[in-house]
């Protein structure tokens, strides 16, 4: 993360570490896998006491975002579950909480924001459409409006944390321009089907809306007037996920330099050889990059800079390609060891090759960065 | 696949043998099938008692070692009517999990075993009695395999083994184990090691199967605790193991480059270019074969798959008639290795998000799973092959650290400080 | 080269070796491009009369083309051209010899092709127009039919040899089809514009016809009908194209792994580090597989085979990618002295850039592999 | 570029002194022209001669050697002044071409001359009489600089240098060159270099120019044949030349991290992300602004650009502040590297074959030509900048064989059979 963190940073980052090290680990994740369970309720609810979202929470609801660094404080915490490849469901909530004291009516940051921050209700966010290149654009959910009626349409793919979702926050569009909506995943006519997942550690669900009928004051903000609510969260959601992959890359790069110093082949230790510390260097090299890219883009999303739209792009290009890449290279390096169910390295390299492809792939926002450039 | 049998080129006596076969095989085999049956899958018990029961089968229709020595258990054939059984082979199941035993195990026994043991194990092989693993990788060795640890010390009338071996293929299921172990650890690491032939069910071996990340189980790891070998189940010299380990490497490899069981796939002599249907299917069903994005991924997939096809014919045929050294293998195995882990990520990046989350059933994620999953590793990993070639084929210079371990005597070698053994 | 070549085919070889070596070092080379002079004409006539076109011109005239097998023996020379970065106009006199003992009236056939054959008449092809694709298509030059009249207008880019050409082979494209002319550089309303190159040792331009008025008796073949003819054409042209980038990559990797033999530092031949040999042994497997393809697909185009269109572009995407990587790396090795003008690696590396942008680059014939698969 | 002089922070002194340089700078430096103007050319020996005049100028007024002791003719003020300077300079063309004798040489000279050296040869920089380089590379030599093979002997009251030094750049204007020699062969390599201060005039030091693959022809080579050098024209101690140049090679580094010459851009304190107008305007120029492919190209360029920026900014700050280790700095300039010549096949795979053939005077081929000159081997190659990474910043073990070349006596250490001396 940022090298000019505050001491508070710190000790946020220290609380993070110890509390996940001591109550999420890897061998907590592979639990959960082989016992083919989702996290429960209550391992969320004990994570969120942490005040994971404090820092989007007015401290009259309990929070403290005037004296935090909202996106800086959030990727600080984002990056530490990188580390421990945490399968809880932090982004959505964190994208939830942040739209909502922003834009939320009285009444729904009242109801919504503290039940979220304490983990007793979870949220996700729905609204790409499906395909390959999707996860940057509002395009899954279409809106009808008919008198103090509203309908939704489509499909919303890959939404984080869809099955185990009790309140979605929707983005959909009509001829007016993009609205978003909170409602409870119970409505009548939403259906979340659960996917299966590459990435063990984290629960994606496709959720149609088949003319699911709300009324008016399921309007988060004003009809038509979202867009601009749009890109604010999708930089956070870019900024969270972008952090967490620089985490997950850390801990793998950490204990692969462990690994090939202590491992000895033709009597020295694998790390002596030149084509393997030649390819550690260059990762070194990437992954120092990916932490000034995600930094600047914590900051730029915090500040609302006006470059804040390009920094998370670049940061999402270059830290999803290269979290694979390394990790790869990271698993090639353990040998057959790293090949096994038992070594704790797939759960990394699979949430890396996940992290690459959702909510953009690098190609998706290299366009999108030409688009940004007037392109 | 199925080249048509050709037996215009038949002798009489050849066409008698084709024909008896032929008949044999359609009344006493299974049917081959071709897209879903895996060659070998030892989580599939039923599948290797299948294979056993067809070779010996074989062996009773007078079909099994066609070519091998008569006095084996053979048919004392030549090499023509191998080729005439494995043509009218190709529409039949082989009992393919007596690949090891056949393509590396044979050869390796025949080249260094002592009369006994070449009588009273080839025959079993052929009558279907032994399925056979090679006990040679260890978990502290990795790819320095003249560096096992494993030690065999002479106990009177039989060697006593301790220390553990890996990425055992079917270790669980085999009867016979051929295992590299240290004899003398005061020679330099290649002249201390000494080749047996190991009961699998000894006293003393536990067997433990290990689970990949692909969730498949064909390989285990064995623990050797005392466990006893007669004196007389030494292959080929004592101190002698890695002569005996270097015709067991060739053999595998030799195996690897015509198909991983002879007759899997009769020599195809057509080196006309396919381009594979497969990925415009899924670029299809991914809605994406208009991209331009994914059509260069696509279009270079086709570069790929004919590099890595017509790269390796060119390199055995180089090699069998002469136009190429044969350390020209280097390169083609190098280049497979190379176009396998690209293709992944041109796979991945073909499937997209569709790669990573998937409709339960749906194909997609077998896709991005390759990311995963495909690594040069096994058998012997692209380090090694690049030192193979840099230093086989092209002839560059070894390194000094690298001279020097293979000098020193084994007891003396440079050892992890925090693990000294 | 293929590796069942016949003894003839051996002697073709050493003959070109022996004689390039002699006659057109790279040396040879140097000196044309230090005293910024175009090759002599005198050059290119001895080396024709080595018997070079021979493979494409009937026996009847002269050639061999009965018993010679003419894309592999032609590819056998083009290869040996490569080793030494000639400079010379092999690729286009070629395509022009075949295209007129294939498609030409006996007219044609007898003055042209003799000439042609001796080094005497030089020629040049144009057909594709400007731009980043071009390279694959006839979409150059647009014909207009009138009685017996034929115009033609449009610019042909990249024109290999054009600046030293005395007959053009002109494809043209009118609503019929594709049409082929032949007619003199010098035809009125043919302007030949030298172009900049990268590659020293080769001379192209862009070819205008501005309302270039020539009669019927110009065709070559049928009017409207020569589509085909343009894709053997092509064919035989990337055959030759990629055969040559063998032979580049082929004496920059055996110059390169003689240098790092001889070159010590820290105390050992910099041959002898991990990262050199393992870098060295990827870029030796990726030459390799370049010889199988180029070999395949000189064999499928002589042969007409039915993936021959497949084979030539999958063969210039390989070799087009790799010649730039491999000999970017061997300068690379070389260090400082690599860099000097007075290396002669800088040769092989121009050309190696310049024939992977020029006939189609690797993702203009991966788009075309798509197209050809059906997709 | 040109950020604003900030002087609300100026003390009363400070801003006389600004407003001193202002003036003065406005009417006796020629402007910079940002465009165009090269900061350094070799072959311009006009903009040499102005260089050489334009700070003989700044001494007489008073404005050179701003922080350096007034025993070394500078003006003994604290770096405040300097910046300030530097604020004012942002206008006008400072002499560039006394880069390396300020960033490089001064530092050194200054940690490790005698006191008479100092007194010599500092005042004269600042007079603008001495441009300098360095010979350190060799032609033997490449990255092994401590390998160097140049001798130097004492005979009485001189030194005799003979051998080759190689990509000296400006050898053939500078007046005088700091060179590394070996003085003792028979200890290991590092021990036995001495650091010498050689007059470029001196009778036996024949200098050639170098032409580079760009035509460009910045860098020289020297050939010592019995060049004489006074006994006290040595830096450092004798057999201490490796401390000696590990500061010029620190110095250099320093100097190339905060641009070449320091004031050539003040530091620019934000952080913003910039996505240059150059490669949209290319691919309009092109035609291909609107392919898809193209587009991709572009925007991994500006990706990074950022990272090369952003990285850059990150890794120097974090050293300052201690955030990061110094040897931090090694990821960075690694980094550039792989961003630098990366960017070079975008470049050129987006300007495609209009980067290999262009119209006379258009632009495209200075984008292919990129990826034949844009190469990381000056300044370390990227082999060498790897394992700095690897091994200081990473911790990583040096291999054996280069242990062993550090610690045998030079004349015994390994050499190529062929070409033994």
């Amino acid at each position: 993360m940022d090298i000019n963190i505050t001491e508070d940073q710190r000790m946020l980052q220290d609380a993070t570490r110890r509390y996940l090290e001591a109550r999420a680990p890897v061998t907590y994740l592979r639990q959960l896998v082989e016992a083919q369970t989702p996290m429960p309720d209550i391992a969320w609810r004990e994570g969120a006491g942490q005040g994971w979202l404090a820092p989007f929470v007015p401290e009259s609801l309990g929070g403290m975002a005037e004296s935090a660094q909202g996106a800086i404080d959030a990727a600080i915490v984002a990056e530490e579950m990188g580390r421990v490849v945490y399968p809880g469901h932090y982004l959505p909530n964190s994208v939830l909480a942040f739209a909502i004291a922003q834009w939320g009516s009285q009444a729904q940051r009242e109801t919504l924001l503290p039940a979220l921050a304490a983990g007793e209700q979870r949220g996700a966010w729905c609204f790409a459409a499906p395909g390959v290149d999707s996860g940057t654009a509002p395009d899954g959910v279409r809106l009808e409006r008919s008198g103090g009626q509203i309908t939704l349409r489509g499909v919303a793919a890959n939404v984080q944390s869809a099955p185990d979702a009790d309140l979605l926050l929707v983005t959909a569009t009509d001829g007016e321009g993009v609205t978003q909506l909170l409602l409870p995943a119970a409505t009548a006519g939403i259906e979340v089907r659960a996917l299966d997942t590459l990435d063990l550690g984290r629960r994606l669900a496709d959720v149609e809306f088949r003319d699911v009928s709300v009324t008016a004051d399921a309007v988060l903000g004003a009809h038509g007037a979202a867009a601009d609510c749009f890109e604010q969260q999708l930089q956070l959601a870019l900024v969270l996920h972008c952090a967490e992959t620089v985490g997950v890359i850390d801990r793998a790069l950490e204990f692969t330099l462990d690994y090939v110093q202590q491992r000895y082949a033709f009597g020295r230790p694998i790390g002596s050889f030149q084509a393997l510390k030649h390819r550690l260097a260059d990762h070194a090299a990437q992954h120092e990059g990916g932490k000034a890219l995600v930094a600047r883009a914590a900051k730029a999303v915090q500040e609302q800079a006006a470059d804040a739209a390009v920094a998370v792009s670049i940061a999402k290009s270059h830290c999803g390609r290269w979290a694979t890449e390394i990790i790869r290279d990271c698993l090639h390096m353990h040998g057959g060891i790293g090949m096994t169910w038992e070594h704790d390295i797939q759960f990394y390299l699979r949430r890396a090759v996940s992290n690459e492809a959702l909510w953009g792939s690098p190609a998706v926002h290299h366009e999108r960065l030409c688009r940004l450039a007037g392109l | 696949m199925s080249a048509t049998p050709d037996d215009t080129k038949d002798n009489a006596e050849e066409h008698a043998f084709r024909l008896r076969a032929r008949e044999w095989l359609r009344t006493h085999l299974p049917p081959r099938r071709l897209q879903d049956e895996p060659m070998m899958d030892w989580a599939d018990k039923a599948l290797i008692a299948r294979d056993r029961e067809s070779q010996r089968a074989l062996w009773e229709g007078g079909l099994a070692g066609i070519t091998l020595p008569r006095e084996y258990g053979g048919l004392g054939l030549d090499r023509r009517y191998a080729d005439i059984y494995y043509e009218e082979a190709q529409p039949y199941r082989l009992p393919w999990h007596f690949g090891n035993a056949f393509n590396i195990v044979l050869p390796t026994l025949l080249a260094h075993g002592s009369e006994e043991l070449k009588r009273r194990y080839v025959p079993a092989i052929l009558r279907g009695e032994h399925l056979w693993c090679q006990l040679l990788s260890e978990p502290s060795g990795g790819s320095d395999l003249a560096g096992l640890t494993t030690r065999a010390e002479l106990r009177g009338d039989h060697w006593l083994l301790n220390g553990s071996k890996v990425w055992t293929t079917g270790g669980l299921d085999c009867d016979m184990g051929i295992c590299l172990a240290r004899t003398d650890p005061t020679v330099p690491k290649h002249a201390g090691l000494t080749m047996f032939l190991v009961d699998m069910t000894s006293p003393g071996l536990a067997i433990n199967p290990i689970k990949l990340i692909s969730g498949t189980v064909d390989f285990c790891q064995e623990f050797f605790d005392d466990v006893a070998v007669p004196a007389d189940h030494v292959l080929g010299e004592v101190g002698g193991g890695w002569a005996v380990a270097s015709t067991q490497l060739g053999a595998e490899k030799a195996s690897m480059a015509r198909g991983w069981y002879e007759g899997l796939a009769a020599a195809v002599e057509s080196d006309e270019i396919e381009l594979k249907d497969e990925y415009g299917r899924m670029a299809r069903s991914l809605g994406v074969h208009e991209d331009p994005r994914a059509r260069q991924l696509i279009g270079e997939a086709f570069v790929l798959d004919a590099v890595h096809t017509l790269t390796t014919r060119r390199v055995s045929a180089g090699i069998r008639n002469g136009a190429l050294p044969p350390t020209a293998g280097t390169l083609s195995s190098l280049l497979v290795a190379l176009c396998d882990v690209r293709r992944s990520a041109l796979l991945s990046g073909i499937s997209g998000p569709a790669g990573v989350a998937a409709k339960p059933g749906e194909e997609g994620l077998q896709w991005g799973m390759t990311r995963v999953t495909r690594h040069r590793i096994g058998g012997g990993t692209t380090e090694m092959q690049r030192n193979g070639v840099a230093e086989r084929h092209l002839g560059l210079p070894r390194d000094e650290a690298d001279i020097a371990d293979r000098t020193v005597p084994f007891n003396r070698r440079k050892v992890n400080p925090d693990r000294a053994q």
